[in-house]
């Protein structure tokens, strides 16, 4: 079957759901009945409704705080949500495990099992599907913020069932940036479908009242992506939504390290996917945005750590973005405990809440990289419409497969992953090797002179390893990632 | 010129330190066959053979390393690899774990070596020239 | 005897040094022969010298971290500094504890005996004048970073002459910045004539080829004091030091909270400081800068102190400070242990590190702001001026004496104390209640607008209740005390 | 009118939270007599003398506390004031001790009540309440 963007019908819609539910044993619970879920939830109160909170939040300019955790144990996991609310977050994440991620449940079995004997936990997230609507449902009566599962998965379709029926008012992902950076084998064709799916689903309770909240995932590998290439796919991932009937869409960028750039690509990821939404006449989706604090390679010190996660905060602060996801002082580590996650919600949420009347003033500098990722988002989204001659879903699959659109170090092999970023002198992020990026000559050639500049200013040549250093840089406590540092 | 095999074992999909592991080991000299991410046991056993490898470089970074990593010793013994150098890194386990109790634990997998969290390759050059040219010195099984 | 603001000469200078080297025992050493001190400071290396280093960093953009530390017993202190320069400190501190600051030397002798008896410290910080040339040499010749005396001493002469012959190469500390938040009954002709004696000392060396750096305090009373005001006193305090014959001064600023008028005021610090010191017909002077992380109450919880911190440090670099001066996650509590205070310097240095590339690009608001402060303190000044008939020292005597400058929260009684300070609606800092500031009538309705808008915004009346509320918010985690907030 | 000595003891200069004490107590209908900063036990005694109070609440921020409040509670009687009620609060020792532990050093050293950092003067004024209430059901010697 051809891929394109068109809203499933009805039928089809209920035709996959029943092969979906009958994919793995706890799709066939009852809770998991239509008309059921819908009952549950309606009575989901506002101030656990994920799309209610945002539109609030962004109405109010305030900027909220979201951890990432999950454990296998369930027992483990609620008291771990309970704590993390209890230490300020306003709004609760699951992470789910990497074996559901690729839908191998058996050995998402084995995990918990194991897991339980040993009493450590040996699965890096929350099986939800192994565990079932039911036991969801206990993790969302136990807190009293939206909760919303965070994941990396390429299908995720029994899962968004479980989780949605189970009151879990948001689901992360989108069938490019829950595959590009996720998946080395997995068709965007399938991806996409899948997603459209889990969009559908989301539309399907908006028909019957239910605004349930979809966001995309926005830094993609977290590594040196230039901010016009992650707003493109979050653009055209909340046109896919938003076809399939979804209304509240929080898109999502992953801190570059530059403040100018990252506030002016906080700025610019509304108004430009607002600008898309419209333009393709969806006018009633509430945008909202989600910044992701630092998503490369982490500092090992925990002081260090702090530094970079309030620094982070400071600027999602300042750039009013709608929520940001923080990190914690192990990053760099591994799974953080409940304790380390507290301490970096706490900096964060302080922060922000320090920050709350305040704004980044309106500059030059800040106009022109707004201007500058605008015309590449244009550029690119020009290219993907051509490609796909006017249907948003061919014109992705068509401009990852020729590399109009193409993300660094993704190991997917439906990315063409031949663009290679690097930092210029200032920190902002630029392209040093486009492969056959949709950017018009004139961007090119402004990448390329700000990249030059640097490589003057270091005497050093123009190669992969102004990138590998750009990589190890933040880690190391510098953004740029300079020769003479070595 | 000797080769190694390298990837990411499991259903683990950090690719960026892999890239680099390429990239650092091939300008240092080595032939390197990289089985990439989302490799099983299997995907480094064959290239391990089909290229004639003296070392396999497994990296984990996602958590699952210790499942993932179980009876890949005894399947290269099985495949004929008794000699075969293996090493593991990256971030092994789940979360902040006492890194001695860790080690045991791969050592008694029968990984060669095992390396915390933040190991640059880059540091560990040194290590590898020198197991290469004892390889052979030992077998394991 | 009649203050002016005119350099000592040497007969004036000699004269009472004798009385200064014998108030105390530790005066009495050969140590403190000038020409020997001056042999010793010859010795001093570049890295180890302020003024150098210093300069070289105003120069080259970065922002340096300087910890605040100082413990009672000798060795224990000498480990402390190792610690904190391992740590990553670029300069090192000492901080006097407040017996030394009062001159009450017998009292501190007690507290070393205490602490060295209950091996716990029983003193604030480190008595050098107890210990003498001998033993600070030992603390200089331990570390491998410039060293500086802080401390809050309206009388520190004696503290002067021996830290500068053991090698320490900058003392904090003014005339005013030592008196006013530091002292109630010490009379302000008389703190200014001693620090006029610090900065002949200081004077002495640089004519015979040593440059040590003096940094008046910035911060005053740490608590809501508006940029105009305490610039004006460290410009001042500049020029009555380099009448003295000074030639490196670190002007110094207590971080405010809005990130606008903090970056304004570091970079309005900088230009006004010069202006009059060009004004005055100093034209060598190195004017370098200091921002002091918050100074105010802190928040209890260690994450959220953290973040506080980093967010501090984030200002300091974007606004391009010379030097910062940390403070630690147990800032609320007590002087930190070596660890904590560790914490400090790692998340402050990573992240000046960070953004050492980096400037907070120029806007108009900020440039309103920069002007605003601009002519704030060009009215006090010219108040300043004329009160002292064209004498800087008289005058602001004068100024002090008819509230024409007034600190808020000052404990002196030579501070008239009329003045309230409260934020605006973005969390600047503004007047409320002006005593007999030197303000003229159209900055006064500026400020009263602008408390006036956020009077309106919070339905609230002007009144003290607005600057106590202000006082307790940041460490409740918001800028602005806002009565909802209640 | 009850009345209340406040002052800030010893070398110790921090302003702010003794006006906002005097501030709060006066709002509360407290009749408040401050000694202000660097007030000495004499400053305390004798206003309290002067004034008839019942209470004489010490801060202390700086960290010299301990050394500065011992024998406060025996001057007191000395100077014949054995009802009154002595307070201390602030950020009363150097660094972060365990406060229990400091509780113990005052308590013994005759405060009635003792107070950890962060301790706001809004947050206690039904203890003091209380406290004046029972006035002079107590003698300390
Ligand atoms: C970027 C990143 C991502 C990106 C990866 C993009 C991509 N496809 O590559 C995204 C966002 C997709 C991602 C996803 C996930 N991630 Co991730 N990720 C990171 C992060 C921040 C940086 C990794 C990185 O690229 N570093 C830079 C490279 C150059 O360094 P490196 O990978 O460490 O490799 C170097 C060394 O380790 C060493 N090395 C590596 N292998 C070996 C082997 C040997 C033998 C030797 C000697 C050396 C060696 O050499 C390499 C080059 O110098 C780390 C945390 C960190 N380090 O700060 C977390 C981290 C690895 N991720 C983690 C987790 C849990 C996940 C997710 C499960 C959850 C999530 N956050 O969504 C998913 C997993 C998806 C999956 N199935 O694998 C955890 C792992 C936890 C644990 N082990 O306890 C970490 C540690 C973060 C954390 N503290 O929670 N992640
Ligand atoms: C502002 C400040 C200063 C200003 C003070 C200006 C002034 N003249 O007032 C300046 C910069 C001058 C200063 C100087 C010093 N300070 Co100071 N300062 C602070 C700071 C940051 C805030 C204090 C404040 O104003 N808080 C706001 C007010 C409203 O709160 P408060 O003072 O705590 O008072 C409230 C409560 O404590 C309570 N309370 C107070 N007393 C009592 C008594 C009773 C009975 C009760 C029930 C309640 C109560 O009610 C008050 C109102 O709600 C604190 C740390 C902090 N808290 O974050 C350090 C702090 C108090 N300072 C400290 C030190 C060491 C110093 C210096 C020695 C060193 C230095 N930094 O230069 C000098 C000392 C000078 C001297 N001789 O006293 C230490 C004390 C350490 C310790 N005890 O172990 C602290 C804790 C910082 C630290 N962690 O090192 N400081």
């Amino acid at each position: 079957m051809k891929l394109n963007n068109k809203k499933l019908s009805m039928d089809e819609f209920l035709k996959i759901r029943k092969e979906i539910l009958s994919s793995y044993i706890t799709g066939s619970d009852p809770l998991l009945d239509l008309d059921q879920a819908v009952e549950y939830l309606k009575n989901v109160p506002n101030h656990k409704n994920m799309a209610y909170v945002l539109n609030k939040a962004g109405q109010e300019g305030r900027t909220l705080v979201q951890p990432r955790a999950g454990t296998p144990i369930l027992k483990e996991h609620i008291e771990l949500m309970k704590y993390l609310e209890q230490a300020g977050a306003d709004l609760l994440p699951t992470t789910i495990d990497s074996y559901t991620r690729q839908n191998r449940y058996k050995e998402a079995e084995d995990g918990i099992k194991e897991s339980e004997r040993l009493n450590r936990a040996l699965l890096n997230g929350f099986p939800a599907v192994n565990y079932g609507v039911e036991n969801c449902r206990k993790v969302y009566e136990a807190i009293n913020v939206p909760i919303q599962a965070r994941h990396g998965t390429p299908d995720a379709r029994l899962l968004a069932e479980i989780i949605h029926a189970a009151g879990w008012t948001s689901n992360e992902g989108g069938g490019i940036s829950y595959n590009i950076p996720y998946a080395k084998n997995i068709s965007l064709v399938d991806s996409i479908k899948y997603w459209q799916y889990c969009d559908r689903l989301v539309g399907y309770y908006q028909e019957r009242g239910i605004t349930l909240n979809r966001e995309p995932f926005g830094p993609l590998t977290g590594t040196l992506v230039p901010p016009s290439i992650s707003h493109t796919i979050a653009i055209v991932e909340a046109i896919l939504a938003a076809t399939q009937g979804v209304k509240s869409i929080t898109v999502g960028y992953g801190q570059c390290g530059n403040v100018t750039q990252d506030i002016a690509a906080l700025k610019t990821l509304k108004i430009k996917t607002e600008e898309y939404l419209h333009r393709f006449g969806f006018k009633d989706v509430d945008v909202t945005t989600v910044f992701h604090q630092w998503m490369g390679g982490f500092p090992n010190n925990e002081a260090e750590a702090m530094g970079l996660i309030s620094m982070s905060a400071t600027v999602a602060a300042l750039g009013k973005a709608t929520k940001m996801i923080t990190k914690t002082p192990y990053e760099s580590i591994g799974i953080p405990t409940k304790e380390a996650n507290e301490r970096g919600i706490k900096a964060s949420k302080f922060v922000a809440s320090l920050l709350k009347d305040q704004q980044f003033p309106h500059s030059e500098e800040l106009f022109r990289e707004m201007h500058q990722i605008e015309i590449e988002i244009d550029s690119l989204m020009d290219n993907i419409i051509k490609a796909g001659k006017g249907d948003i879903a061919s014109g992705i699959i068509e401009a990852f497969k020729s590399g109009i659109i193409d993300v660094p170090f993704a190991p997917s092999k439906y990315n063409l992953g031949k663009i290679l970023p690097a930092r210029d002198n200032q920190g902002y992020i630029r392209i040093l090797e486009f492969g056959n990026l949709g950017f018009n000559d004139e961007i090119k050639e402004f990448h390329k002179s700000r990249i030059q500049e640097r490589v003057d200013y270091e005497k050093r040549t123009f190669s992969f390893d102004l990138t590998v250093d750009d990589i190890y840089a933040v880690s190391m406590g510098s953004l740029i990632g300079r020769k003479q540092n070595k | 010129m000797n080769t190694i095999v390298i990837g990411v074992i499991g259903a683990d999909v950090h690719a960026v330190g892999n890239k680099i592991i390429e990239y650092t080991l091939t300008s240092q000299g080595y032939n390197v066959v990289n089985v990439g991410v989302l490799a099983t046991q299997e995907d480094f056993i064959n290239a391990a053979i089909e290229s004639d490898a003296k070392m396999i470089l497994v990296s984990s970074l996602y958590g699952h390393g210790e499942i993932d990593c179980r009876g890949l010793r005894e399947k290269c013994i099985e495949a004929g690899l008794d000699k075969i150098i293996l090493y593991v890194g990256g971030n092994i386990v789940v979360g902040k774990q006492d890194f001695k109790e860790v080690e045991q634990r791969f050592l008694a997998m029968g990984f060669n070596r095992v390396f915390p969290p933040m190991t640059k390759i880059e540091s560990v050059l040194d290590i590898i020239k020198k197991d290469l040219e004892e390889y052979g010195k030992n077998t394991f099984d």
